[in-house]
């Protein structure tokens, strides 16, 4: 998976990248690689850097530092059109002046590719992109959706090598983004094409990406696979944005097994030893929907934090239930069936292994194991 | 967008709220328009053929119908890669520049023309050395070129100028990264999307162009254009002697405003 | 949005394929600069105080500074409220209006100044009326507010309906439904947020305005303003005489132009 | 819940609103009221007419036909300053040239609220949004998130009778957007007021709204309380909408129990009698997260429809199992652990009463029922 494996896997590595606009740091020493066929998710709030490193691989920004490379070549001063990466912006960026069709070709003819083999690959990536009844259509005439496919062909047509898609599904409504994201899917194991899909939807990169990259303030803050780091995030911030801000703070009283104290609260994960020193203070982080809510009086094997329902949403397929524990500070546990109602004591109660830990002062994630 | 974003078409039902602006706006249109119609009423009066055949007149036609053509072609090769690179390019000096282009639109005609004369004239080391070659820069053709070139060209800097900026530069990235390289990209996609504001500043530059008056008349007060002609005509005789080439001059300026508006945007586009 | 939308900022990198506008544009640049420097040095061998302390410098100093602000003023409040209603409004006839509006810019000004002579010059009824009255619309400081006007009013109204277009209509609504009525809205919203450019438009119709030559030779050719005064001492005395009077006029513009970029924006927003 | 019940609690009453762009019917029909102290969302994809709807009421487009009434008296006619009616859109409209502070007092100043009370309603209005230490800044300097609480108190402050949300989460990142759908949650609660929240977002508006008012080209294609649209959803496009496209076509055998045919598979479910007549050709719509998939040959009580995997996404939290039952057809289940493996032969099962039959000529809901 990481790019020590293989050094001839390897499609494009991006090494030490930093980028400055003025006094503004914007892309601070960000490293990683994409293997051949991959598809990688570069992930983080807006204003984060990614499109600053999307614009630096596709050749537009020249970056303050670091290295691009491609095919382990560096590219880093060769202008866009010599690196054969394609890219896909947020907004259309299909010419108005040509049909579709043109549109697909237009890569093609800046590669004197014979008018006949340009009109078989035409045909054969409008028929990836279901587009085929299309080809003579203007780009004003498609809907939301139909463009982002046309794009998708344009960028595809010339076989690049690498595929750039920079936040493509970001300006669609919700259900159109989860149908483009499927096909999207489906189009780049038909092709194989390696991938590196920008945005700040977690939950888009989640569904798309074999890999994530997570940027925040110009920095690399998490890679991996989105499991792992749902699972493990390493830090706060990768934890609340691949999951949803859920965190309490505590003090260790005891590190095997695992005691906390929350005010004149006492918590004991049994089966959980922390490698913390005691006295220290963290902040606890657990997914929504590893919380569930029980009446105060109930004592179960779980560990659990006693609070009162603040506010209960009916979501549909779940009740959100907001439990305040201390000033200020409310858990959000997902319940499928029989919320519980506003203003009644509860006890919040999690599973021992679902707990993630991290240093308050450096926000480094505590290794925690079973003991 | 689409519907969702066109926000409040419900016009009409403001109509109250916008009578104020209406009847102060309606002032100006009157002032605009009465002198226009009353000109009009007047070449009922006038023997506009038989003044239009003399050969003074005739003269005149020829000589504005062979420089505007000439300082329209000349500001938009130089101004159009001028107007893409100002809305493109950052560069150190790019205020200076800016302030350059728009000069000559602000300065006084004549005071261009006096310029122009310091520059060019006859007793100046380029003018002298013009002459001698025997392509003297004043009191001719190229004279009125030179003229007509300095006021107008701003026009077809700036309104280009807009008209490329208002080209998403994603469009050019997206072209790049097909491989093209820059300059195929300003042929292929660039000049195409900001066809409209550039044939509207061509538009503008030509009507300034051969209306230009004050600048010519310090370079090239011979020969004649038709503005020059119009103004001699008009103190030997007065107005009713000059509305035939007033004619003919509004006649062409039309003319070709709506020639460009058939294949492009209408000139209103200075407005960005 | 912030940093992520600011695309391509990588200028430098491009500079070899920017060469071939770089060149071309820097042409015109040169053409523009060049006769404005020559100018300047050859103020140096001119009188200028001398020639600017007499009778008839004086007078048509006066004559400019007294009409081109009226000029500028009558245009900025008939103007400005049918800019509004351009960006705001639509109904019925807006091409047309539009097309009135932008007839005085495309308009040669000596044809310009002869519409207005075939309006509410001596003979018409207008004129009659109003020379019998004791104020005469032609050989009139009125005259050249006349003709300055006509001239110069498109710029405030272009200039400032892209000003108003460029502020988003949502803001306006928003104060609607907070309780505003429309002419409270255009107080307190559109107008401060048009601002710059409106300022901007104000500063090129006065530019026009103190420059004007053709239209005013042909309906004031008497009292001299800046410009027409120009003229008449270059036909008498040559280049050498007018340096001075044309670096006055210079002078004025620049300050109004520089004067203007201190409150407010640049008046390159022509471009929008 | 409905406006029938009690007159006179209809704080606004849409009635047979209709508009036309040009040739363009943008709204067709539409009636719908809200109660005080309401938090009604008027939700459907982008182009659908909503924003249409929301620029009648608050009295920025005129509409072609029907009648707004506010307070059960008819305002169809009266200007946008007149109505009592504050609107908050997508982009920020806050007036750059005054401060936060002085944003807030703008519609207060309209009414001509005495300065002394001017000056602590809008103390109350940055506390309630927690802009109180941003009182003298720029809206420049706010962060998106600011921005918008920023217009919040803008709008409040005047005390509305109406507070129209024109979809303003929708330009914001996931993060930032439920964080600040909460914040709403809690104004409307704390303030009371009778809002009215547009967005194309199912996921905002099931979160946020009591109940839902679902359009589509112009016309309601449902309305009622999120959790009875999610669980009984009266169209396919409903069900499609809120939930997640997840349908199949099938014949109907016998309606009680109720047996469907789809190709050469017979599935009975069992339990649950269907108001339909033998043979009419329906569309079934199953939930992602109430699909299971299991070995083909495991055979249990639950109906189920035999497929291949055709694609296991990991989304991080649980598995996307895509399973082709047909050519074309493909159901998506969402599996929390042990996702099988790409072209394992499976049974998609499904709990009889989570099934959604719909008239495939009509799409009208066919009634089912408990035997």
């Amino acid at each position: 998976m990481t790019n020590e494996t293989g050094e001839s896997r390897v499609r494009l590595a991006i090494d030490a990248l930093s980028h400055r606009y003025g006094d503004e740091l914007a892309v601070d020493d960000v490293s990683f690689g994409i293997e051949a066929g991959e598809l990688v998710a570069l992930v983080g709030p807006s204003g984060c850097g990614k499109t600053t490193v999307v614009q630096s691989i596709a050749g537009h920004v020249r970056p303050t530092a670091g290295r691009i490379a491609l095919h382990g070549e560096d590219v880093t001063g060769v202008p866009p059109e010599d690196r054969g990466v394609s890219i896909v912006f947020q907004r259309s960026t299909l010419y108005p002046h040509m049909t579709v069709g043109e549109n697909v070709a237009y890569g093609l003819d800046a590669r004197g590719v014979a008018p006949a083999r340009r009109e078989a690959l035409v045909s054969k990536h409008l028929e990836l992109v279901a587009l085929d009844d299309q080809r003579e259509a203007r780009p004003t005439e498609l809907s939301g959706g139909q463009r982002r496919r046309a794009e998708l062909a344009r960028a595809l047509a010339p076989s690049p090598d690498v595929l750039l898609l920079d936040e493509p599904l970001s300006a669609l409504d919700r259900t159109l983004r989860i149908r483009l994201r499927e096909e999207i899917a489906r189009i780049q194991r038909e092709t194989g094409v390696t991938t590196l899909f920008v945005t700040h939807d977690q939950e888009d990169a989640m569904a798309l990406a074999d890999r994530l990259v997570v940027m925040n303030e110009g920095r690399i803050v998490g890679r991996g696979r989105p499991r792992d780091l749902y699972e493990s995030p390493p830090t706060p911030f990768v934890a609340s944005f691949l999951g949803r801000a859920n965190t309490f703070s505590a003090t260790v009283l005891k590190s095997n097994p695992l005691t906390v104290r929350r005010g004149d609260e006492t918590v004991e994960i049994r089966g959980v030893k922390a490698d913390v020193s005691d006295d220290s203070t963290v902040t606890c982080h657990v997914h929504p929907e590893d919380l569930s809510v029980r009446p105060a009086e109930s004592r179960a094997t779980n560990p659990s934090i006693r609070g009162t329902v603040a506010h209960v949403a009916d979501v549909g397929r779940r009740y959100d239930v907001t439990v305040r524990i201390g000033s200020g500070e409310d858990l959000v546990a997902e319940q499928v069936s029989s919320p519980p109602a506003v203003d009644d004591d509860v006890a919040v109660a999690f599973p021992g292994d679902r707990l993630h830990l991290f240093d308050r002062d450096e926000g480094r994630r505590v290794p925690l194991s079973a003991v | 967008m689409n519907r969702t974003d066109t926000v409040g078409s419900g016009r009409s039902f403001r109509v109250p709220g916008r009578l104020v602006p209406a009847v102060l706006g309606g002032f100006l249109l009157v002032y605009f328009a009465f002198p226009f119609l009353s000109f009009l009423s007047r070449t009922g009066t006038a023997n506009v053929a038989a003044r239009l055949s003399t050969p003074e007149a005739q003269a005149a036609i020829r000589n504005s119908l062979l420089t505007a053509p000439v300082s329209t072609a000349v500001a938009t090769v130089f101004g159009v890669p001028l107007a893409y690179l100002l809305a493109r390019a950052s560069f150190v000096g790019k205020r200076l520049v800016e302030g350059i282009v728009v000069l000559p639109l602000v300065l006084p005609p004549v005071v261009g023309g006096a310029m122009l004369l310091t520059a060019v004239g006859r007793f100046t080391p380029v003018g002298r050395v013009a002459a001698a070659a025997g392509v003297p820069l004043t009191g001719s053709l190229l004279g009125v070129v030179l003229a007509q070139t300095f006021v107008a060209a701003p026009f077809v800097v700036i309104t280009a100028r807009a008209g490329f900026g208002s080209v998403d530069e994603r469009l050019e990235q997206a072209s790049r990264s097909l491989g093209y390289g820059p300059l195929a990209t300003f042929w292929n996609v660039s000049l195409p999307l900001a066809r409209g504001a550039i044939l509207a500043g061509i538009t503008l530059t030509f009507a300034r162009a051969i209306g230009e008056f004050g600048a010519t008349m310090m370079v090239a007060y011979n020969p004649r254009t038709i503005p020059t002609r119009i103004w001699i005509d008009f103190i030997s005789g007065g107005i009713d002697t000059v509305v035939p080439l007033a004619l003919a001059l509004l006649a062409i300026t039309l003319a070709v405003i709506t020639a460009v508006q058939r294949f492009g945007r209408i000139p209103t586009v200075v407005d960005g």
